[in-house]
């Protein structure tokens, strides 16, 4: 019965190596399968998915407004300390002391995309960006002032 | 040189290789100490601590909410069932009552995760065997997992998308559709996985019979997952202490009673079929209504000792999180399954080839962070 | 060409291989720390001697191979001329070769072919 | 003098006079050594650095890649660049290495695949040397490559490198036996060891036709042989990188690892030469029984392009088996060898020969 | 079983453990003294069954420390909670459970590291994750443990 067992088993093996190279040689002759993607020359059809975590930024608007009352509250749910905040007291229009950013502060390399800083957001004053090229030769350009300069609260934001 | 060699008895003249931290087969920066005798392996000692970043220690520092990143960076390949394990914590200390439709979400999202690890983990076993092709098919297939999570939570990878009370933002509307295409997709390409590697001879030789875990060891090592599972021991906290809405669905415990490094892997196998029919029977029932149910801005948990476990596609993953009533916890600790799975390895291997230490560490499916925390 | 241009092919392998060596070792840049030119072993100094006496279970295939590869040399004349001498050769070779698996069954009987 | 690219024997004769009508017998024969050895060092770079890409782009199709696509068009240049920056990077020394035979090694593994190519038959006429025991000369030269091994893994005092020698030895050692039985078969039938002999006699057929089955199975034991005697997957044990990083060139850098590299390219071309010579009758073309028509047009293809075409064939199911295949362990290749192999062999030996002796063959 | 009935066997194998009430499990607390003859009991009763540790956990309370262990018995699948009370915080010692359950040679071996506490009898006591670092740098997990360099309070 070994006899047996040995012709059987070798049979078995040879079926079961074959199986294999079946499914090897499947791809082998379909190049349709193949599903790389050319990433330089890709990046006009690449578009990400619109929840897509690329960095926390700061909308503007056209007359380089944005929603941040600097109120802190993202600073303070950030677990890490990525985001600080530099306020300066503004007199507004009618002639009353406010607080108010000077710098909104972000460390990219920091960031650790947790997203508490833009769901605790009263204002909804930051939102994600879908830019995902991060990669820069020296560490300090990954911190970021996300209020452009010269930037003005909105109207009717408190 | 040659005195040296030739004055030592032969007896005393143990080969000690390391094996990690920079080596392919660790899959990470564990460091096994090998002692062989020729290419039997006498002794393994796994050196941990090369990733240890204090997390239990940061947490203690952090309020609830915060905690959440800080698990995905346990076994970054399980980020949401991680994330689960927190936030069910919170809500049972609490008594929060989620949305049925929060659930539903964390119960699909816990299985693609589950799939997507099991797949990497295919993948990279196969690898461990010499098999590069495995390593592309399963990542190619992974990838569709990913996309999915990205569409929805926004990332790839670690995705910090559960939050005490519910989620961060609804799922994406093209969820539903995408994952049931994905369930038709794989159901065609987990066979090519059997024929490919499974069914393959040479595969069979080097995993059946290599690496033999009892029951009773498996209980007294604190084996679970599908380690566990391939040895007879019914360890499954989806059925055991079901969480979610896993008392809703209809699944088998992948069980296998061998325990050698074959049937860990066939656990695996079994376990996406079992993940798919799960995920099955509820993407197309999500019911309607918030993504989160309302939660104070600071969260504070009553004084007192928590304990969550859930099932991670390693095993039994818990956190223990002790408060003192402050909005930070007093101590937190995470019982990860893999720091558990390692601690058999020298039981595992004794005996074995070298050749057969890389497929046992391999069937173990280690994730490093996650022993080392 | 005669079997002494064998020489020919002896010297174009040094040659290629001499050549591509003194280019690498003179024109390249090079830098050196004492942990570039440790022995790798996963990032940690090597303990111990990688010179031990290394147990390997190379004596019975050793023998065995030995066994073999002679019995192969004796074989190599027998084919070139089996077809001249017929029905006498191949007898001869049955004895031969029974002879042969005889030996191997007996060593696989006595597991002499597990690797240790 | 006309000379066809179907006969090249013409060509040979013609150089040669030529040359000798030129410059006195010694310096004809110099410079004709010169031409071959520039000739044949310049085929050894082209085919290796082109099998180095094909394999590349094999394996990119098989795993639903690519495979190299950015230096030229397809990537074609790819090797060539990666060739040169191989040769323009740094041999880092060993501290602790046996600085000799460290350095030998890659000689000794370069030499004997190098030698071992001047037996091989390429086309008719283009045959650098036809010995009379022209598979004996191969088999002996190509298993010196061992020796090479051997010297990399213990010169270079690395645990990685000594076990990976360790495992090579013993794996060369035992395919020897099966890769040599397994082309005795061969000789049963033709009652010779010349290689052009063995040629000629498949003009009308093949080996793998006229000896049905106990050549298709001598075929195949040749293949698993061959595959195990270059150190490829799913043997490569001595390189197994998931057990040994890289096994027995671990501490090779630069252009002494490119060698190591080469060399086991080139190995492979070899043996897929043998198996194209002996098994598919090397450059003669395709001839089926009394198809006079499409036996025309088979001979309307150039030999070279026969054998060429012939060995590619087989270097790409080499190929296809290390993508495919898991590796084995090292008991399980031994015993592959002596439990399944060996004695498989041994009868189909005679089989064949109780086929050649009744005349059953094709 | 439920915890009540827990409660009641648990009672007769040792009368002087105190119960905590209001987790989804029973928590047994007991002093460090105890804790080896009360797990090998648990695990040897038939009707207990605690076979399987869970997990094994170290806390650093201002003026004692505390060791945590999860069971669960595979069998009957009810858990328990036991808190072991180390009434010191200099060199902190309790027996080990090792030889109960293997899983506790490397929750030990943590908890060494972490908070140094001393475990009797254990087959390896070493540290396990900070055992490469040079100079003895302590028990961090510890809450007076300092290091200006790298906990950075905000």
């Amino acid at each position: 019965m070994n006899v047996i067992k040995y012709i059987s088993g070798i049979f078995k093996g040879i079926i079961s190596l074959w199986k294999g190279l079946m499914v090897t040689g499947y791809y082998f002759v379909h190049p349709g399968e193949i599903v790389t993607q050319q990433y330089p020359e890709n990046r006009k059809e690449l578009k990400m998915f619109d929840a897509f975590k690329g960095e926390v930024t700061m909308p503007h608007n056209e007359n380089n407004e944005h929603k941040c009352t600097g109120c802190g509250i993202c600073e303070m749910n950030c677990p890490n300390g990525s985001i600080e905040i530099i306020s300066k007291s503004v007199i507004s229009e009618d002639g009353k002391k406010k607080r108010a950013i000077d710098q909104h502060i972000y460390h990219l390399d920091m960031c650790t995309f947790c997203e508490l800083c833009i769901k605790s957001c009263p204002s909804k004053a930051l939102v994600w960006g879908q830019e995902f090229e991060h990669a820069v030769y020296d560490r300090s350009k990954l911190t970021k002032i996300l209020n452009k300069p010269g930037s003005t609260l909105m109207k009717g934001v408190e | 040189m040659t005195e040296e060699i030739l004055t030592t008895p032969l007896e005393q003249q143990e080969y000690t290789i390391n094996m990690g931290p920079q080596h392919p087969s660790t899959h990470g920066v564990l460091r096994y100490v090998v002692s062989l005798k020729g290419e039997i392996v006498h002794k393994v000692e796994p050196h941990l601590g090369y990733i240890h970043r204090g997390i239990e220690k940061m947490c203690e520092k952090l309020t609830y909410p915060q905690i959440i990143h800080l698990t995905d960076r346990l076994d970054y390949l399980t980020a949401h069932i991680n994330n689960h394990a927190v936030c069910l914590a919170v809500e049972g200390a609490l008594q929060v009552e989620v949305p049925e439709r929060v659930v539903y979400i964390r119960t699909i999202m816990d299985e693609l995760n589950r799939i997507a690890s099991h797949q990497l983990w295919w993948c990279a076993y196969g690898m461990d065997l010499g098999g590069l092709t495995c390593f592309f098919y399963g990542l190619r297939d992974r990838e569709k997992i990913l996309d999915i999570f990205e569409e929805s939570c926004g990332s790839r990878l670690l995705h910090s998308y559960y939050t005490p009370g519910g989620l961060m933002k609804d799922i994406n509307p093209n969820f539903q559709k995408r994952t049931k295409e994905f369930i038709k997709y794989f159901r065609k390409k987990l066979p090519e996985y059997d024929q490919l590697l499974t069914g393959n001879v040479i595969f069979q030789e080097r995993t059946k019979g290599v690496g033999p875990l009892t029951k009773e060891e498996a209980i007294s090592y604190g084996v679970t997952g599908p380690n566990g599972r391939a040895s007879g021991f019914s360890c499954d906290v989806r059925k055991h202490h079901p969480y979610a809405a896993y008392d809703k669905v209809d699944f088998k415990e992948a069980f296998y009673t061998e325990g050698d490094t074959f049937h860990r892997y066939k656990a695996r196998i079994d376990e996406m079929w079992e993940s798919m029919k799960i995920i099955e029977q509820l993407v197309d029932n999500i019911p309607e209504g918030d993504y989160s149910a309302k939660m104070k801005a600071v969260i504070k948990l009553p004084e007192g000792e928590y304990f969550q476990r859930v099932e991670a596609a390693k095993g039994d993953f818990g956190i223990f999180i002790i408060s003192d009533g402050n909005k930070t916890p007093y101590r937190v600790k995470f019982r990860s399954p893999n720091f558990c799975n390692l601690s058999c390895i020298d039981l595992l291997s004794k005996n074995f080839k070298i050749a057969d230490l890389v497929a046992i560490s391999g069937s173990l499916d280690l994730v490093i962070p996650d022993i080392d925390r | 060409m005669n079997n002494e241009s064998l020489i020919l092919f002896f010297i174009v392998a040094v040659v290629l291989v001499g050549g591509a060596l003194v280019f690498s070792t003179f024109v390249p840049p090079s830098s050196t720390n004492p942990q570039k030119s440790e022995t790798y072993e996963c990032g940690i100094p090597t303990k111990g001697l990688s010179w031990l006496q290394f147990n390997v279970g190379y004596y019975l295939f050793a023998i065995l191979f030995l066994v073999f590869d002679v019995e192969t040399v004796f074989v190599f004349p027998w084919a070139v001329v089996m077809k001249d001498i017929g029905m006498v050769a191949f007898v001869e070779i049955v004895i031969f070769f029974f002879i042969l698996i005889l030996g191997l069954l007996y060593a696989w009987k006595k597991h002499a072919l597990i690797w240790e | 003098m006309a000379f066809s690219i179907y006969d090249l024997t013409s060509f040979n004769q013609w150089v040669d006079k030529g040359l000798n009508s030129v410059m006195s017998p010694l310096w004809a024969t110099i410079t004709e050594m010169a031409i071959i050895g520039v000739v044949f060092l310049l085929f050894y770079a082209v085919v290796g650095l082109f099998l180095v890409y094909a394999e590349r782009k094999i394996c990119g199709f098989i795993q639903c890649r690519v495979g190299p696509n950015r230096v030229g068009p397809y990537g074609i240049f790819q090797t060539i660049a990666d060739f040169i920056k191989l040769l323009m990077k740094e041999l880092v020394p060993i501290n602790k290495a046996d600085k000799f035979l460290f350095n030998l090694a890659p000689f000794i593994i370069i030499i004997a695949s190098m030698m071992a190519l001047a037996a091989i038959p390429f086309a008719k006429g283009i045959h650098a040397i036809d010995f009379n025991i022209g598979i004996f000369y191969i088999l002996a030269v190509s298993s010196m490559g061992v020796i090479g091994i051997l010297l990399a893994g213990w010169s270079s005092n690395n645990k990685y490198s000594l076990i990976g020698a360790m495992r090579s030895g013993a794996q060369i050692v035992s395919y020897e036996l099966s890769v040599g039985l397994s082309i005795l078969t061969a000789c049963i039938m033709f009652g010779s060891l010349q290689l052009s002999t063995i040629v000629e006699s498949q003009a009308d057929c093949w080996l793998i036709f006229r000896g049905h089955l106990p050549a298709f199975i001598a075929f195949l034991i040749y293949m698993i042989a061959a595959t195990a005697e270059t150190n490829r997957g799913p043997f490569d044990l001595a390189e197994a990188e998931s057990e040994l990083t890289a096994g027995f060139h671990t501490e090779y850098s630069g252009i002494k690892f490119a060698f190591f590299f080469l060399a086991e390219y080139m190995n492979m071309f070899l043996v897929a030469s043998i198996a194209a010579t002996i098994f598919w009758g090397g450059w003669m073309p395709l001839h089926i029984g009394h198809w006079t028509g499409f036996n025309m047009v088979m001979d309307f293809i150039p030999p070279a392009v026969w054998y060429l075409g012939k060995t590619a064939v087989i270097i790409w199911l080499m190929m296809w088996f290390k993508w495919t295949f898991p590796r084995l362990r090292i008991d399980q290749l031994l015993t592959l060898e002596w439990k399944y192999l060996l004695p498989i062999n041994l009868l189909n030996i005679l089989v064949m020969a109780l086929v050649v002796l009744m005349g059953w063959h094709f | 079983m439920s915890n009540q009935e827990l409660k009641e066997k648990i009672q007769a194998l040792l009368p002087t453990a105190e119960f905590a009430e209001g987790g989804k499990w029973l928590t047994v607390v007991i002093p460090k003294e105890k804790i080896h003859s009360l797990c090998k009991s648990l695990k040897e009763t038939p009707e207990l069954a605690f076979d399987f540790l869970l997990c094994e956990s170290g806390v650093d309370y201002p003026d004692k420390m505390a060791v945590f262990y999860h069971l669960e018995s595979t069998l009957h699948r009810h858990m328990l909670v036991i808190k072991a009370i180390i009434p010191t915080r200099e060199n902190p010692e309790i027996h080990t459970v090792s030889d109960l359950y293997q899983t506790a040679n490397y929750h030990e071996r943590e908890i060494w590291d972490f908070f140094g506490i001393n475990f009797k009898n254990h087959p390896d006591m070493r540290r396990i994750f900070l055992d490469e670092i040079s100079d003895n740098i302590g028990h961090p997990f510890r809450k007076d443990y300092q290091d200006e360099v790298n906990i950075i309070e905000r």
